[in-house]
């Protein structure tokens, strides 16, 4: 057992710690968020040329193979930063589409692309009644010809319009919850019969309402067996609950550090905040609970490749639980400690804490994960 | 002890209710039901139709504007008004400013203030806060340095709620540091049209413009405008931050959890309501249990005309539960807590709705709603001084 | 609406303190809780005399014909107290069962000698199943000649070995867990084929195991109609939580008085625990639980007579969920910030303590409730 | 990072467990396995099997008894032995006094003690607490005064655990008063036996009798017996406590939740498992994962052999959550935590239990755990010491 970063994850970590000072001071990351795309192609190029679009990529596509330990040191500067390029959608979720199911000829073709930066993917699963199930879906799929119709609507699909393909859940069988049936299929983005209502989110990224009518596609579009998409999903939003843990993590101890030296700066009654007991102990409450995020998140990081579904799935919804209560209380604590200031848009504490509000509900809330880790 | 309404309460409750129907625009309740920003008109409105009714003011004094209603009467209007979706009522002029112009004003400053504090034609704000004095008020530096007839303020007032519609703001303003911080305080009142006040717009977490920096330089204010004697002002401001603090809450959290039972209602999971998820359910009686005892603790003070210590315990439970009730909101619209579209909370927003019409308000209000621990004193604030003047400590 | 004491009420809480200062003192009560009985036959002789025996009793039957507000005042009292008399079993719960649901002739015959301290009751329902269901009731009542046989277990009967009767619980109809089949009969405690096994608890009262092996009861044991007992129970039951939600708001009431003085006058590090931010804070919090506690007593106290079922027991529900949470805090803090000295059984705040955590536990802890309420 | 058991620390983990298969008596282990009080003579056996394998003192130096573990091996130790419900070690010899003497004392001092712990022989206690100095320990006030050859010692411990089977205590002592309070204490080493000293039994909320008051009275203790320097007993003192807080929880914490899964199973609730219950089992879940975090939590930590300010938090959460695992037992077992029978806690009781076996020790446990966020420095002083050791404030 051992908790130290190789040599290599200490130099990656110290690269992106390099981009985040140098590209992601504040005011520039609120002009990529207002910007039309809402990101930095820039960025992206330069991610690629560093090897990060690779990282997690298998060598025979061009990636660099990295493992689950890899990512999370990356997502956790990514974290740390607010980075708001597409890196968990395209990559650790696309990628690890690809590479859980995807076909030779899919991997051949798209996985290059992928790690040189030169296609994007995004992944539309949630529905307008799904809440966060998975394997409730109600867009439907029908064979036509030699493929596929798909119809239906998607929502919250995060950076769907910069993505080149996004992969969409659909049945093709069963009934609106079963867990067999589902298909997915990798969709064009500008194919025709898909609609989309692109608009930003409160946390500053980008995301779509997709309705698709009749989008038709060959049978070379499915990702994974025909039917077996519920296990494929599974497999992959716990490699992204495990890359968000981290994300979470990095957010988690910039406001704790932030907030323990406001409080030695800001004088009221003529000492420094931090001089008062009671914010004394809810600092150590927000430090105790930034060390439990941290713990939870090399423990899925460790575990989320586990063959033994029950541990991993296990794993993935007790680190997502930890993770929701820890952020939620670094989070309000933050802007609490930091009075008036913190509610301002103008300070980054507000920015992490919505991020942190986010992280919670991405694929599933506490609630989702603890009732998932009961019944499991 | 008992819980009955006595049939003149009951009469009233209905002559409330009618009222509100007879006069309250739809538009304007559908806008407060679904929780979108109002404008300075729609506050307005409902307060002149108020005033008209001679219920704008009911806790002032009878000769000046007010109403001899009893606790319950006071308790059931308020209720009422929130039960239909009424705009809630500004504070700054008829429940904070004016309390202390007609305890500690001249008989001229109420003739001159108290009317359009009355028929809402003058708008207030509260200059108390400053960059350097969050919860330590007493250590606030703006300078009002008296030359003649006049004072003349420099400083910065700051998270000043709705500066951008006022005519008038009160200030605490510094007119003398030979003493003790709170000493040497006085009670301005500041027509924001004077040469050298600058109005900044601070914008919060939850995209919305409601509160301001306000800049003084050299502001010429009149000493008539000062209110009860210089360097009493700390007295005056102490007295108007219980009634800031007392503010009752039962209303608008009955508001907010008819909001969440509604939204959860047309919630789905697992193919059914999300009333019926388990987690789901005990967690929003979890929440009724506290509301119902959030209530009964306000009804146990509402005899009290001159609220004490329990302004510190009800603002501290009562925020915590506007807090809690935002929270279990953004939990229950699930993903669509995420797409913010600044215009969407606004009536009269054309396009349709991501998602699920209620969703939209959910995350800035749970965002803006972290605001209530702070201001009027944040919680911690709350417990000191509830440690020394209730515990002795 | 008025939460004011009537001036006949402020005397009965006059009175019972001045018992209590009288006779309540630790060292008289840890004596009784260690004598035989568990209690003093001259304290319950005093409170017949005094007229809380008959306080809630109809005026026709010998009684004072007080309502629950009545009831409240003397149970906060007797909480402050930590009363180890059978008050609650033989006169709110017992006394109630005859008010509502007693024939004349049981009322004639038993509430006199209920008010004049010369009859006691219990209450047994609880089954080694059942946990808080009141109709969840395996005990069986079978028919036999005029009367019926009762057999099966009964366990927690509070205060049953100095009882003179016992209200059981039993099936005369139905499945387990209908509502509908409960009876409830008044059975003699020394009757033959009932065996006890009494013993002391936690908190200084005394409980029974009651086996019944065809006990013998006639017609006219019956209380209230055959098979409707769920209801009569439903009823009663919610008395007595509104009567023990006061005794509860007693017991805290003590804690934290004791707490802030204790505060006060411990000096570490040169300086009273009271100045310390952190214990202040906390005490601020237990101050709120009080009255948070003692607001939802009043509530229950107005409203456990309401005519609507279903506000009535949503009433109930919620002060049982508050008192639960209230004393938890309250408890679990007194005994904290009293450090080493909350730990030793010569301290009395250890006493409270322990009886906060059984009154959770009584008529269904705050989770029972909590469903309970969600469920209405 | 890898969480990967290597080959050879499996084949550790088998011998352990053969080892303990092979040794612990089956009745020790069912009353480990029920909770109920252990008699000293079943942790002294306990002991000196271990002591015979060579595992009773792991973490001392290899000369002196230790074995060379790996951070990994220590862990998986401590695991097993709580996995099969093998009796705890007493910290106070082997654990606390132990490393002071062999880190601080002389060489004749290690000759002398040492063995006896090693085979049991030797019980101790520990004499810090005093009535006057809980949270603030620096402040006590039992006085060695140097006469000769001797120290006399006068003044009173208190919460001294177990005192009632010792053979040795160890206390601090004020040898001088001239300076600040944590300057003048020294460290002694006492002989229970000798006169003078009087141990009274302080009965706990739950019943038992697990602490004590201990009185010295003119008690002569040889100067033979000072650790280290005279005054420089803070020092020595500060080591000690941090091997008390960093005393790994995890095992002891997943005891208590089988204990917990077994009674949940057991009970009934609407006809089915309590386990079925959503409320029920959603607390349960939360309390695994909270117990998953802290595991990871302290193996994290499990590298630093030399305990930190990690110490403190780990005190914090795992004692957190000893206490809300046996809540949750007690809320298991509903109201069968009402039966009090002292005797039915004592292994051999021979009466049939009062409802369910398992429930007895439900609310003795939950009462007697309240202790643990008190000792050792109860958990807020453990706040006071993060805050500034670890975030300077």
């Amino acid at each position: 057992m051992d908790f130290s970063l190789s040599e290599e994850q200490q130099m990656l970590k110290d690269s992106v710690q390099r981009f985040i000072r140098d590209e992601y001071e504040l005011e520039a990351r609120r002009k990529l968020v207002a910007s039309d795309v809402g990101y930095s192609e820039a960025n992206w190029a330069k991610m690629a040329e560093l090897g990060w679009l690779a990282l997690s990529l298998p060598e025979e596509y061009g990636g660099i193979g990295g493992g689950a330990v890899d990512t999370m040191v990356l997502m956790e500067e990514f974290g740390r930063g607010l980075v708001v390029e597409p890196y968990m959608t395209s990559i650790v979720i696309g990628g690890g589409f690809l590479m859980a199911g995807g076909s030779a000829a899919q991997k051949t073709e798209l996985l290059p692309k992928l790690a040189a930066g030169e296609l994007k993917l995004a992944f539309a699963y949630a529905e307008r009644q799904s809440r966060f199930d998975l394997n409730d879906v109600e867009c439907k799929a029908e064979k036509s010809g030699d493929g596929y119709k798909i119809s239906g609507h998607k929502g919250v699909v995060f950076h769907a319009a910069t993505a080149d393909k996004i992969i969409v859940s659909a049945r093709t069988s069963g009934g609106s919850r079963d867990a067999d049936g589902i298909t997915l299929f990798l969709v064009d983005n500008n194919c025709s019969g898909l609609t989309r209502r692109d608009y930003p989110t409160v946390d500053g990224l980008r995301a779509s309402e997709l309705e698709m009518d009749g989008v038709t596609v060959a049978a070379d579009a499915v990702l994974g067996s025909v039917g077996g998409g519920a296990a494929l999903m599974e497999e992959v939003v716990g490699q992204a609950i495990a890359a968000i843990c981290a994300e979470a993590v990095g957010c988690m101890d910039v406001l704790q550090e932030t907030t323990n030296e406001y409080l030695k700066t800001r004088v009221q009654f003529g000492v420094p905040l931090s001089k008062f007991q009671v914010l004394q102990h809810r600092m150590v409450d927000m430090f105790m609970e930034c060390e439990q995020a941290r713990s939870m998140c090399y423990m899925v990081n460790l575990k989320v490749g586990d063959e033994d579904p029950v541990e991993r799935a296990k794993s993935v919804s007790a680190a997502k639980v930890q993770i929701g209560n820890s952020g939620r209380f670094v989070g309000q604590q933050s802007v609490q400690l930091h009075g008036g200031m913190g509610m301002t848009d103008e300070l980054h504490v507000g920015h992490y804490f919505k991020r942190l509000t986010m992280i919670d509900t991405m694929f599933g809330n506490k609630d989702h994960h603890l009732k998932r880790y009961a019944d499991l | 002890m008992d819980m009955e309404f006595r049939a003149e309460d009951l009469a009233f409750q209905a002559e409330v209710r009618q009222f509100i129907g007879e006069n309250l625009p739809l538009d304007l309740q559908e806008k407060v039901a679904r929780g979108l920003h109002l404008e300075k008109d729609d506050y307005v409105l409902w307060q002149q139709k108020l005033n008209q009714r001679g219920w704008f003011a009911p806790h002032w004094p009878v000769d000046l504007g007010g109403v001899e209603w009893t606790p319950t009467q006071h308790f059931l209007f308020q209720n009422e008004q929130v039960e239909a979706n009424c705009p809630p009522i500004m504070p700054f002029g008829v429940r904070m400013v004016a309390p202390v112009i007609f305890t500690y004003g001249s008989a001229e400053q109420k003739q001159r203030f108290l009317p359009s504090i009355l028929d809402s034609t003058a708008w207030w704000c509260q200059g108390y806060s400053e960059p350097g004095s969050g919860s330590d008020l007493a250590s606030l530096q703006t300078k009002a340095v008296r030359e003649g007839d006049h004072y003349i303020v420099n400083g910065t007032k700051t998270w000043t709620t709705l500066a951008q519609h006022a005519d008038w703001i009160f200030c605490l303003v510094r007119t003398s540091s030979d003493s003790k911080p709170q000493e040497g305080i006085s009670f301005l009142l500041i027509d924001m049209t004077t040469p050298g006040i600058d109005v900044t717009p601070i914008i919060t977490i939850d995209g919305s413009h409601e509160v301001n920096s306000v800049f003084f330089t050299d502001v010429r204010v009149p000493v008539e405008n000062l209110i009860g004697e210089e360097n009493k002002g700390w007295t005056y401001a102490k007295f108007l931050l219980l009634f800031e603090r007392s503010n009752s809450l039962t209303g608008s959290l009955k508001q907010q959890l008819h909001r969440l039972r509604s939204v959860a209602g047309q919630e789905r999971s697992g193919g059914l309501s999300l009333m019926a998820d388990p987690a789901f359910a005990a967690q929003l009686a979890d929440y009724e249990v506290q509301l119902r005892t959030y209530e009964f603790l306000e009804l146990r003070t509402l005899g009290n005309s001159q609220p004490g210590a329990e302004a510190s315990y009800l603002k501290i439970i009562g925020t915590d539960l506007q807090q809690l009730a935002s929270e279990l909101t953004l939990q229950a619209v699930a993903y669509y807590g995420n797409p913010y579209i600044h215009d969407a909370l606004v009536h009269g927003y054309n396009e349709p709705a991501v998602g699920p019409e209620y969703a939209a308000p959910s995350a800035p209000q749970y965002f803006n709603y972290r605001k209530t621990a702070i201001y009027a004193g944040s919680n911690e604030i709350q417990r000191n001084i509830l440690s020394k003047a209730v515990l002795g400590m």
